[in-house]
């Protein structure tokens, strides 16, 4: 176990994905495509950075993507409506974590499926979104354009965040006992309550979190996009993230993940859309292929895994 | 002596109308083993769990240091300093021993875990129980025996006045439940208060200071242990004499049963071979736990072995096909009823006529056909529910080895493979079900038993095949060894 | 004229050629349409097209377009998922020296982009308000709407409709379909029976409108008159067989042929406007032979 | 435990909805109306249904929604290219059953969870329906017209498939070993082996099954669309399978579900959509009602059920 290296399947597939690509199009190995593509994956990998602690957790937050829509929304009418950059930040951040908190009660006080509560919550967030824009577009001029667009040193400021977000979940889930206490409910809830772990204030504080990072991604998208529509972000998102981060090892029952996973899978999912695009894929095989290519890699995961644990 | 540290009173604790609990006192002091005894449901686990805050009574006071505690929660009675070994062995299983055994106290430096710390602690955690199990390994990987060590450790090392050990030699080897007895004892002497659970008579007499003995809930006599022999304390806990002494079986016949001839399997298993003959009973006896579960694995075709043959009946049986081994007629019953036993959302009547209904082919399935088809069962093997039909998950954790029995040894076997068959069951049942593996042989059956107590080899096997690293090292007509001969036997058998 | 030879990495493109990048926004019918004009016109015109498709995702989109910077084409045509988001498309474009010309839509700051071919979306819903105002005289009549996705696309559509209506002419219900038939579907069957004396209908687009139909046949509302917008040619024969009453033409085809010929036009330095409207045609059954091909065989 | 009344959260929340919508706008209780939500959730119903039986089993189909738009593109293409209706519904149920036994054979051969392998599944079969119909609208003129839209004894046919359906399942997971095996398998896959029953080919006659039923509800939104455009069906009808399902009371986990709590499911998510329509919600709101519903009904299933099972 100690010698298998972790994740060969998806490294596998990522090296072949990044091989034929490179030898077909020129302009894949660029710098600047290279970095359009670690920009691209910023805000998937925020999302998916949080759920991969939370299911861990044995928890599921469905509404992540909803969670940023919302986020997103709130923002712009607080920055159009002439609100400073600071105090739209910090409201909005709170708000998503108000958001993930109350996912967290949900949860934690009645007897409802993570992955059903939360299904409800993203229907219900995707229509506040809605509402908070009045199913309008809204544009936020020129305001926190430097971290939608400016890097520093070269790389894109959203990349930093992102990597940032990553490898502190990262410490978290290796080095602290918030983290450890994760793998415990998630690999089995009674135990960690015997233990003297306190459950319920875990979970809550872990939706919670969940909830800011999509908080943070929602702010990264609008200051990408420099506007709120209607539907950006939202479910689609959602299944993207999750996508990445069950390819990348992370359990759906919980108690095993990694953040390493995760980041191949946004990586992968990240490089696969963008080598459809300049290999000139037709738009309707590149569907087809991201599944496909999800499919390969989970089934080669799959089959590695099936040598260390039955 | 001074006064106790966990004192209850009048505690009452029902389940959905019906009463596990009724009423019942009990004091725990310092430097004192006290043991519970009852019978399958008498409440056992449901009064232990109370005092480790699972369950809060309906009535009734708990006491910790002349303190009622109203409200008692998991964390608040870890505070108090009462650590439990529940019954069901439970390990959050993507972890490692080591993280398990230091959960929710994991060594830190400015908050940082420090796993080195976190190994080496839980290394002498173990070494001081004398556990020899590497604490990198992950816990989903133990068998049940190394489960328990690892949350008898777990529980010791946090220290604590009161601990509570909830049958925790059920299905352990010999020298593993010494073992334990040895720590119990030691941790006794350091003054703690130890609440032990056992079915085992013996083991109980041995080490108890004082028992309680629970009958249907309530309590029928608490007292020192000097005052009650085997006897009265049988007639306590089941309201009866029960008798289980070695009946006049037929002689073995010639024909072969089961045959297995130089299976290997990992380390567990190396060149493993033996002969039952039909109507024989014969016992595997050695480390339990590794050999015993792959053993289960390898014969009841969930797992293809290195290398090695098996025919059941004179009939060649291909290994690595749980259809192939039913069709041989080999019935194979776990130790592990939870992973490996029952369905616990189905109902006790399906559970029980699960394996036969697919032998049988049968397309349909009717409610009150089936009820038609179990009651004998329940009858026979004696399964007593609160209720009805209930899901199986929520019997008693010996109402349940029954139904699993009885799952298997009614669809008419040529050859069987029971381990730890009586695990967990009380001292009525254990009768039963030993006198039903009698009936079993009497019939004719083969029957191949992997069994962790001593007492129950000598009780029902004809022979002894002693296994050591995976081999086996001797053979012996039960005739010619004693209980005591055949520990030291196992014991000894790991030596050489 | 522009540089061609910086276009290193064109694989394909033929010397003294031009490269346009094609980002569509998503994968109906119109779009599907729109791309093959413009692959067809480009083919015509001698230019090398690079497509990608945003599925309805304004993030896609910025991605779309920062992959075809990272290309390094001549120009792009953004068929937008969203108005509103195109300001950041806009600014990353011009930041890497590549201009930016639209479909459908056109931005406030003209001098920002190449040019537009424009659809006032406005204006196709008062074209629909005005055939029922014509129509229904000065009888007053009740009208339902099953409009497209929340948006601007929708809004500005049903806000023309909406807003032309004459004051005889009474909006009852007004529901979305988000662009989706099956969801049309039942909202109309929804609407037919809130509402059995409805007179007209606007959908936002054919292929709900066929759902509608369908939907309004079923209970027996046969001579409710179904406005729309597309003129599809399952539009044109629908108008045809007496299934919808008027439609609105948006060719995807003459959008897409703008769009190549002008920004080659305009890449070149030629005289031209920068931004085009896209003629609108009503088509009712008299006028049938007058609407414009849709989409390129 | 017997004498509770089952799915009492979702009947309670269904009473409320038909009450105050039915005090509200007259239309509803009409007999027309009533029949027309029946019809509209005929569909859902199917895919539920399926879905149920499988999640029940322990698996879980999330490419459901995406296998209905192959096989309505796939039949739209055939009717529309001359094929009789007869050879087109064979082809079109045979297909799709063979998508469902492939996503069986990947869930049962390799050690991918069924949530993961179905839903890159999901992607590729989305983007195969585009490919099928070439990114445009097929349409099917008068063919099928029967079945989406006449009515036998005044009760619309697609109910009469849809209920049909749902008594089969109902009655497959009472009275038969087939059904009862699913039980088994969800409740502990180890035990069913061990027990003599062929997991393995249960899985795959069960992913075919639910390949079949999710091929069947495509053929019925053809019907009643009379044409297949792209981004019909797909993930979004799938999410809305999920969501009836698990609101009735099918375990994530497997080993408990049943055949009237998706009844139930479905029957509420259309009302709930016919409501908002004759209430003349606005439609920002409509998600957030929807969301809102799902969620007050999942609670109330919760606590009930935290009564009877810990
Ligand atoms: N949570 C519960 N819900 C319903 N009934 C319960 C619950 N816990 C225990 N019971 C019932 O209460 C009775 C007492 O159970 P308990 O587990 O305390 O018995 P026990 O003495 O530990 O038995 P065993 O020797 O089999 O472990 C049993 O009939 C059991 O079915
Ligand atoms: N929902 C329930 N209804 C009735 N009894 C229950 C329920 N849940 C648990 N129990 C009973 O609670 C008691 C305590 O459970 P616990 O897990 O400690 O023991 P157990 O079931 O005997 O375990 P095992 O089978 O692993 O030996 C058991 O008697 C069990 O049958
Ligand atoms: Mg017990
Ligand atoms: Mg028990």
């Amino acid at each position: 176990m100690a010698l298998r290296l972790p994740h060969a399947g998806l490294i596998a597939v990522l090296v072949v994905v990044i091989v034929f690509t490179a030898l077909r199009a020129d302009s894949f190995t660029t710098s600047q495509n290279l970095l359009n593509v670690l920009r691209q994956i910023s805000v998937n990998a925020v999302i998916a950075g949080g759920l991969t602690l939370l299911m861990t957790a044995g928890g599921m937050d469905f509404s992540m993507g909803s969670n940023a829509a919302v986020t997103t929304a709130v923002a712009a009418q607080m920055l159009s409506g002439g609100h400073s950059t600071a105090v739209t930040v910090v409201v909005a951040l709170l708000l998503a974590a108000v958001v993930g908190l109350v996912n967290g009660l949900v949860v934690t006080f009645t007897n409802v499926a993570p992955f059903v509560a939360t299904l409800a919550t993203a229907m219900l967030l995707d229509g506040v979104a809605l509402l908070v824009l009045n199913g309008m577009s809204v544009t936020i001029g020129d305001k926190m354009q430097a971290l939608g667009n400016s890097t520093v040193a070269g790389v894109p400021w959203l990349l930093v965040v992102a990597a940032l977000v990553l490898v502190l979940i990262g410490l978290v889930m290796r080095f602290t006992t918030f983290g450890r206490d994760a793998f415990a409910m998630g690999g089995n809830e009674h135990v960690a309550r015997l233990s003297g772990i306190n459950v319920p204030a875990r979970k809550l504080a872990l939706y919670a979190l969940a909830g800011a990072l999509a908080g943070l991604a929602g702010l990264m998208l609008l200051s990408r996009l420099g506007a709120s529509a209607p539907n950006t972000a939202g479910l689609q998102t959602q299944l993207t993230a999750v996508a990445a981060v069950v390819i990348g090892g992370t359990s759906l029952a919980g108690g095993r993940g990694t953040v390493a996973g995760t980041a191949l899978g946004v990586v992968l999912l990240g490089v696969v859309a963008n080598a459809l695009n300049l290999l000139q894929v037709n738009s309707n095989y590149q569907l087809v292929v991201t599944g496909a290519v999800l499919l390969v890699a989970a089934v080669i995961n799959g089959f590695q895994r099936k040598g260390s644990t039955p | 002596m001074s006064g106790p540290v966990v004192r209850v009173r009048g505690v009452t604790k029902t389940f959905g109308g019906a009463a596990a609990l009724r009423d019942v006192d009990l004091d725990l002091h310092p430097g004192e083993v006290h043991a519970l005894m009852g019978m399958n449901g008498a409440g056992k686990s449901t009064l232990v769990q109370i005092l480790s805050g699972v369950h809060q009574a309906d009535r009734g006071t708990v006491e910790v240091d002349g303190h009622a505690q109203p409200g008692l929660t998991v964390r608040r009675a870890r505070r108090l300093g009462i650590a439990s070994v529940p019954q069901r062995r439970e390990l959050a299983a993507g972890l490692t021993v080591a993280e398990n055994i230091m959960l929710g106290d994991l060594p830190r430096r400015h908050g940082v875990v420090t796993w080195s710390a976190v190994n080496s602690e839980a290394e002498q955690a173990l070494s001081g129980l004398g556990i020899d199990i590497d604490v990198r390994r992950a816990a989903g990987e133990l068998t049940v025996a190394e489960q328990t060590m690892v949350e008898v450790a777990r529980e010791v090392r946090r220290g604590g006045r009161v601990l509570v050990l909830d049958e925790p030699t059920a299905c352990l080897s010999a020298e593993a439940a010494a073992q334990i007895r040895g720590l119990v004892r030691r941790l006794r002497d350091d003054g703690v208060a130890v609440v032990y659970i056992s079915h085992y008579i013996d083991e109980v007499m041995g080490i108890a200071d004082r028992i309680t003995v629970l009958r249907d809930g309530g309590v029928v006599r608490s007292a020192p242990a000097a005052e009650f022999d085997a006897a009265s304390l049988v007639r306590g806990m089941v309201g009866r004499d029960v008798v289980s002494a070695r009946p006049e079986r037929p002689a073995p016949t010639d024909e072969p049963g089961i045959s297995v001839r130089a299976l290997s399997h990992g380390r567990a298993i190396r060149g493993f071979s033996v002969d039952v003959r039909r109507g024989e009973v014969v016992a595997v006896l050695g480390p339990a736990g590794d050999a015993q579960s792959s053993l289960f694995d390898l014969l009841s075709g969930r797992v293809a072995p290195d290398a090695g043959q098996l025919s059941v009946g004179g009939v060649e049986v291909p290994f690595g096909k749980v259809s192939a081994s039913l069709a041989g007629g080999l019935r194979c019953v776990t130790g592990d009823r939870r992973t490996l036993g029952l369905v616990p959302e189905l109902s006790v009547d399906e559970n029980l006529m699960l394996a036969q209904d697919r032998l049988e082919r049968r397309s349909w399935h009717r409610g009150r056909d089936l009820a038609r088809r179990a009651a004998p069962l329940r009858r026979r093997y004696g399964v007593v529910a609160l209720a009805g039909n209930p899901a199986v998950g929520t019997l008693s954790g010996g109402n349940q080895q029954k139904v699993l029995l009885a799952k298997w040894l009614q669809t008419a076997p040529v050859a069987c493979f029971l381990e730890d068959p009586t695990n967990g069951v009380d001292i009525a049942a254990m009768a039963e079900i030993h006198a039903l593996v009698d009936e079993l042989a009497g019939r004719g059956v083969a029957v191949l038993l992997a069994s962790s107590s001593a007492e129950e080899v000598v009780r029902l096997a004809d022979r002894v095949v002693v296994v050591s690293a995976g081999r086996v090292v001797a053979q012996r007509s039960v005739a010619e060894v004693s209980q005591d001969g055949l520990v030291s036997l196992a014991v000894g058998g790991g030596g050489s | 004229a522009q540089d061609a030879d910086t276009s290193a990495d064109s694989g394909g493109s033929k010397k003294g050629s031009v490269s346009l990048g094609f980002v569509n926004g998503a994968n109906t019918h119109f779009h599907t349409c729109l791309q093959k004009a413009v692959e067809q016109t480009a083919k015509k015109e001698d230019a090398k097209v690079y497509t990608a498709n945003s599925k309805q995702d304004a993030g896609t989109e910025l991605s779309n377009i920062e992959d075809m910077i990272s290309r390094n084409v001549d120009a792009l045509i953004v068929q937008t998922v969203n108005v509103d988001a195109l300001d950041g498309d806009i600014a990353k474009a011009k930041a890497a020296g590549i201009p930016i010309y639209l479909t459908s839509v056109s931005t406030d700051k003209i001098s920002d982009i190449l040019g537009a071919a424009v659809v006032d979306l406005t204006e196709v819903g008062q074209m629909d308000a005005d055939w029922i105002a014509k129509d229904a005289g000065s009888k007053s009549v009740k009208v339902g709407v099953v409009a497209g996705a929340p948006g601007a696309a929708s809004d500005l559509l049903v806000g023309g409709f909406t807003k032309r209506l004459p004051a005889t002419a009474k909006v009852v219900a007004n529901q979305p379909g988000m662009f989706n038939p099956a969801k049309a579907q039942d909202v109309a069957e929804n609407m037919i029976q809130a509402h059995p004396d409805l007179d007209y209908a606007f959908v936002a687009n054919e292929e709900m409108a066929f759902a509608v139909r369908k939907a309004f046949d079923a209970a027996g509302a046969k001579n409710v008159k179904i406005v729309s917008v597309n003129g599809s040619e399952d539009g044109i024969a629908a108008i045809k067989d007496g299934r919808l009453q008027a439609t609105v033409s948006n060719s995807a085809l003459t959008i897409g042929q703008t769009a190549v010929k002008q920004s080659v036009d305009l890449l070149a330095d030629k005289k031209v406007d920068k931004v085009s409207k896209v003629p609108l045609t009503l088509i009712t059954r008299d006028t049938v032979d007058q609407a414009p091909q849709y989409c390129p065989e």
